[in-house]
């Protein structure tokens, strides 16, 4: 029998390892052995996750598409797929490799669905700029992103960062792709069609992220080996190479199955499709191109080396398809064939190494894990409001706000990312959402992340429900109909009852705020362990969404524009101050309960807004989030740099001061109109039993709100502008 | 007329400009794969931006030499109209059909925005529609585009009013704010700036479209003289 | 004044798309028999120290700190009285 | 088998803006004394040749055409036989 030291360090239990003793009928050899412990981590075979996962809604307004490695939404002709993934782990060792790889893999598995990359967004949580390390990493993951996603030309058009102390010792990066192709050019990750060659494309395999399975080694390496580094370098133009090449390859009509090698490479990539396909593979290591010598078949079998993929091909077009690879300077060779006996066989230098039923890898366990509410809840959410007092000066109030670097100005990110490429841009960083056009048709696709995870540490339920609802709010304020649905969800050790009932509690609200908006989840990705000595980060459901716009030249932004504009605010403030920057920033204070959210009235404020940009009423529109009122009318003013203007603004009474300018309460969107239009955003209102209150006009060069803030917008500007620059 | 627009590996702003010679301007126009050696049916090139060989070594250093390149010189030599856009600008440099150099941009950021150009010459094919001394609002995309000439190179450039574009507030330290020049002969366009982003209202300006505008009507105008 | 001049270089086991591409652009000018072409920084310093030990330490220091990334790349370096 | 380093500098009269940045760097990790920082490239290939004078030709015509570009930048190389 296999050593317990080696299969746990390998990260499998003593039952796991009984349970594949039992399916081999025999000790499984350490190449099967490696096999099995990537196929069933969390990683791959999300054992802890699978049965929550399975209860996201998967229908709403559009066809959707759901199942295989990215999932999407069918508009008219248009295949519209999209996934978000975590690089976490590796970004925290190596900040720019670590981000580029995860830009990398993402957009390879968006075109290896058969969809051209059009767009790329991310969202990254960082610890306090104070620290010298987090500055480190927010610098290496920014330059990780623009190195391989400008050089991919794929423009990266949105995203989010915020900083929380539960991310010192673990940063968060997120990327999210969406690409584009006709629905019937939607490519397939199976093998099929027993006889039919078994292709490897695109980059050779190395030593890469093969860490983990050192200790299958250690009687191998010779002594004072150098320690392999788990870091993978990102290689940016083989990628774009290998997307020319791929979708060259799929429009021969020749491919049946594609997957991109990602995490567990050749194993996971070889297991998945055979099984999805039915079918048994058998691969034969030796024809593997390789970039080092003397590697052992564990280590080809495990190697994260990027830029690979795997293709199941028709039998009798291997040449035309080694050919396109050939012209692009890539590796196309057939290393298998598919098989009948749904067995993965993999023979390297005259043996077989390994031979495992496809479906034992592929169906990993399922694990039901405890969760219970962490006892410090119930003392974190009580907030008297009575013990915070009021500001003295509402300015210094509001400048401390901007200067926040969860709510200040992001252009010293997106500027170094190419967010033009393409040139389907067409609402630029810096409003709710990025909107792109379709070429070829009239319509438009607006998409955004959000998740704020400090509502989710203080009700993992509803901060979930916020972070869909915020999204969606964002792309109606863009003129989008939100469609569909993608996620990331970030969390600590699974293994701990604390940790997952936030998990468990976050997919709840997920799946409550999806199906009340009708919103699809179709793909996602799970990140557990997110911990550092000091504790778990802060539960962070990442949520990405996209949204149509029937005609992209009815988008809509956040900037005021034009002088005489009335601004009004549709929802309700409440007197709430749980969770919000404000509390946090000046108070010091992360106390109290996430902000209400009612679905109904949060559908009704999104209908509202949509109807009434799609009628030509509305000249901007912002969702008021972090910071508040206060915080989203001063973006509204300063936001476009070519065009700052101020407002004068009255407040509805009735709530404290801070809690009104401050005070996050949801589902509340400003907009601005010409007067002509005003009474019929009110009756659209009224007929939506919405609260709307009409707050003041856009002019002058400052920002007046009652008589507690009075501002040059210059001056607001500089604030936002210059609290984020490395 | 037709136009051509080069791929390299790892271009990729090649589709943007078919774009807009094939949409906008409504020109025939074809894409050249690099290792194309003969260009006798085209009467304007396109090097587009991008990463050509990821950018290895120096922006433009390994696509220089790409099989296509020879007859890319032979067909400037001849007179034909070539422009090239960012990682073109560099080839073009790295291929000496423009003097000077490209530095990486001095605060080492790649930079992506609208900027504002003034247009320094319309003695141009590609600038005679702009007016002299306009300033027009076209974006950048680049890590490397710190342009370079010693003095006597920037002398030259001067005195056969070479250049073309310069920036009203230098984003990446060009020597003396250049944004794009032409070559003496003035058929050989480079700039860092992207026309291409900018020659349709529906992605919020269209002061390049002026740049396809111009070299449409100068091909029109030659054709008639010849 | 001293002047230390530092090589960075990929560690061996990391992978240098950039080197293989230069590798390939080499081969294609016709130049033959390569075998490997790998990419490096070379950094220059000009510094005023109290003697050679201490100029030594101090570009030891800074390699570590700032200019290698240890989880990928090697350094070397040597330091010169000017 | 020949190893050939090879070290690619910006000339003197050339700005070098990563080399201030670095320098900047430098300075705000509290390094003192310090003058001037400038980077530049390093090449290593590994290359088969009859002999060291062929090598050190092939090697100096790599650079010329293709590694250094001699508007901006200096170059010098050594050889070694492995
Ligand atoms: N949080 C999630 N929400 C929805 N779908 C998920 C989630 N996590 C994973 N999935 C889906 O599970 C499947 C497998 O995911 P993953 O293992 O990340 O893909 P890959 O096989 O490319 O590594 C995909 O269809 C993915 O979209
Ligand atoms: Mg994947």
């Amino acid at each position: 029998m296999v050593k317990p030291e080696v299969y746990k360090e390998l990260g499998l239990t003593d039952q796991e390892y009984q349970k594949i003793e039992t399916i081999m009928d025999r000790e499984p050899s350490p190449t099967e052995l490696a096999m099995f412990s990537v196929e069933w981590s969390e990683h791959c075979g999300y054992p802890r996750s699978r049965k929550w996962l399975k209860l996201f809604p998967q229908e709403g307004k559009y066809p959707s598409l759901v199942g295989e490695d990215s999932g999407g939404i069918i508009v008219d002709d248009l295949a519209i797929v999209f996934k978000m993934e975590s690089h976490n782990h590796p970004s925290q060792v190596e900040p720019k490799q670590g981000a580029a790889t995860g830009v990398g893999g993402i957009i390879r598995d968006i075109f290896t669905a058969g969809a051209k990359p059009i767009a790329s967004l991310n969202s990254l949580r960082f610890g306090p700029l104070t620290e010298p390390y987090n500055k480190f990493l927010l610098r290496g993951v920014v330059d990780g992103i623009q190195f391989y996603g400008n050089c991919l030309g794929v423009p990266t058009v949105g995203g989010e960062i915020y900083f929380d102390e539960s991310y010192s010792g673990n940063c968060l990066v997120n990327a999210m792709s969406i690409g584009v192709c006709h629905k019937d050019q939607l490519a397939r990750a199976k093998a099929v069609g027993v006889g039919n060659p078994i292709m490897y494309v695109g980059s050779s395999t190395g030593r890469d992220g093969i860490g983990g399975c050192s200790v299958l080694a250690s009687h191998e390496f010779s002594e004072g080996e150098e320690k392999r580094p788990t870091v993978q370098i990102g290689d940016p133009f083989t990628e774009k190479c290998l997307i020319e090449a791929t979708l060259e390859m799929l429009a021969t009509g020749h491919v049946l199955g594609i997957k991109d090698m990602g995490a567990a490479g050749l194993t996971c990539s070889s297991a998945e499709m055979a099984d999805a396909g039915g079918v048994g593979m058998e691969i034969n290591l030796d024809d593997v191109p390789l970039r080092e010598q003397g590697m052992e078949a564990y280590e080809i079998m495990m190697s994260e080396s990027q830029e690979r993929m795997l293709v199941c091909v028709k039998a009798g077009h291997e040449k035309e398809i080694e050919d396109i690879f050939a012209k692009w300077d890539l590796h196309g060779v057939v290393i298998g064939y598919v098989t009948d006996d749904k067995n993965l066989r993999v023979k390297y230098q005259g043996k077989v190494v390994a031979d495992i039923k496809t479906e034992a890898l592929a169906k990993g366990p399922v694990y039901d894990m405890p969760a219970e509410k962490p006892a410090y809840l119930d003392e974190v959410n009580k907030l008297d409001l009575a013990t915070i007092p009021l500001p003295t000066n509402y300015n210094e109030v509001l400048l401390s706000l901007l200067a926040s670097p969860s709510l200040a100005n992001k252009a010293w990110v997106y500027e170094q990312y190419d967010h033009m490429v393409q040139t389907n841009t067409v609402v630029l960083p810096g409003s709710d959402a990025a909107v792109l056009r379709l070429k070829g048709t009239t319509k438009g696709l607006a998409a955004t992340t959000d998740c704020n995870s400090r509502y989710c540490y203080l009700n993992p339920y509803r901060g979930a429900q916020i972070a869909v609802a915020e999204a969606a709010r964002n792309l109606v304020c863009s003129g989008a109909d939100p469609a569909a649905v993608t996620d990331c969800l970030n969390f600590g050790n699974p293994e701990k009852p604390d940790r997952f009932w936030y998990f468990k509690n976050c997919v709840m609200g997920i799946v409550d705020a999806c199906r009340e908006l009708y919103l699809p989840v179709v793909s996602g990705n799970v990140s557990f362990y997110n911990e550092s000595p000091k504790g778990p980060i802060n539960p962070t459901p990442s949520i990405g969404m996209i949204g149509i716009l029937n005609d992209v030249n009815k988008h809509c932004t956040q900037y005021f524009k034009d002088e005489g504009d009335i601004i009004f605010l549709l929802g309700e403030s409440k007197e709430e101050l749980g969770g919000s920057e404000y509390l946090k920033v000046i108070h010091g204070q992360v106390a109290g309960e996430a902000p209400a959210l009612g679905l109904k009235v949060e559908k009704a404020v999104q209908k509202v807004v949509y109807e009434a940009i799609g009628l030509g009423y509305i000249n901007a529109a912002h969702d008021c989030s972090e910071g508040g009122l206060a915080v989203a009318l001063a973006e509204c003013c300063m936001s476009d740099q070519n065009n700052m203007i101020g407002a004068k603004i009255t407040l509805v009474p009735g709530i404290r001061a801070d809690a009104a300018l401050f005070g996050e309460s949801q589902s509340r969107i400003i907009v601005t109109c010409k007067k002509e239009n005003l009474c019929k955003i009110e009756e659209l209102a009224i007929e939506n039993n919405l609260v709307c209150n009409e707050l003041g006009v856009v002019g002058g060069d400052n920002l007046e709100i009652a008589n507690l803030i009075n501002l040059p917008v210059e001056q607001l500007s500089q604030t936002w502008r210059s609290a984020i620059k490395l | 007329m037709k136009f051509g627009v080069v791929v390299f590996p790892g271009s990729n702003c090649d589709q943007d400009c078919f774009h807009v010679v094939d949409k906008v301007l409504k020109q025939p126009v074809e894409f050249i794969w690099h290792k194309t050696t003969k260009l006798d049916d085209y009467d304007c090139l396109i090097i587009p931006g991008g990463f050509s060989y990821g950018d290895s070594l120096r922006c433009g250093a390994i696509a220089r030499f790409s099989p296509i390149m020879e007859a890319v010189i032979g067909f400037a030599n001849k007179g034909g109209l070539v422009i090239g856009i960012c990682n073109g600008f560099q080839v073009l440099l790295e291929a000496g059909l423009l003097p000077g150099a490209m530095l990486r941009n001095k605060d080492l950021h790649f930079i992506c925005k609208f900027v504002d150009l003034k247009v320094e010459t319309t003695e141009t094919p590609f600038s005679s529609q702009y007016k002299k001394g306009q300033v027009v609002s076209i974006p950048i995309a680049h890590n490397e585009g710190n342009y370079y000439i010693d003095d006597q190179g920037l002398a030259e450039l001067k005195k056969n009013n070479q250049i073309v574009f310069t920036y009203t507030n230098n984003p990446n330290g060009a020597v003396a704010d250049i944004a794009g020049i032409v070559n003496k002969n003035r058929n050989i366009l480079g700039m860092m700036p992207h026309p291409e982003r900018c020659s349709e209202d529906a992605l919020g300006g269209s002061d390049g479209r002026i740049i396809w505008e111009s070299i449409v009507k100068w091909l029109n105008q030659k054709s008639i003289k010849s | 004044m001293f002047e230390a001049e530092i090589k960075i270089s990929l560690k061996k086991t990391v992978a240098d798309p950039q080197g293989l591409t230069i590798k390939h652009a080499l081969e294609s000018l016709d130049f033959k028999g390569l075998n490997e072409v790998r990419m490096g920084k070379l950094v220059r310093i000009r510094l005023e120290a109290q003697d050679q030990a201490q100029a030594q330490d101090e570009v030891k220091q800074m390699c570590e700190k700032l200019l290698a990334n240890q989880i990928i790349e090697d350094f070397s370096f040597k330091v010169e009285q000017l």
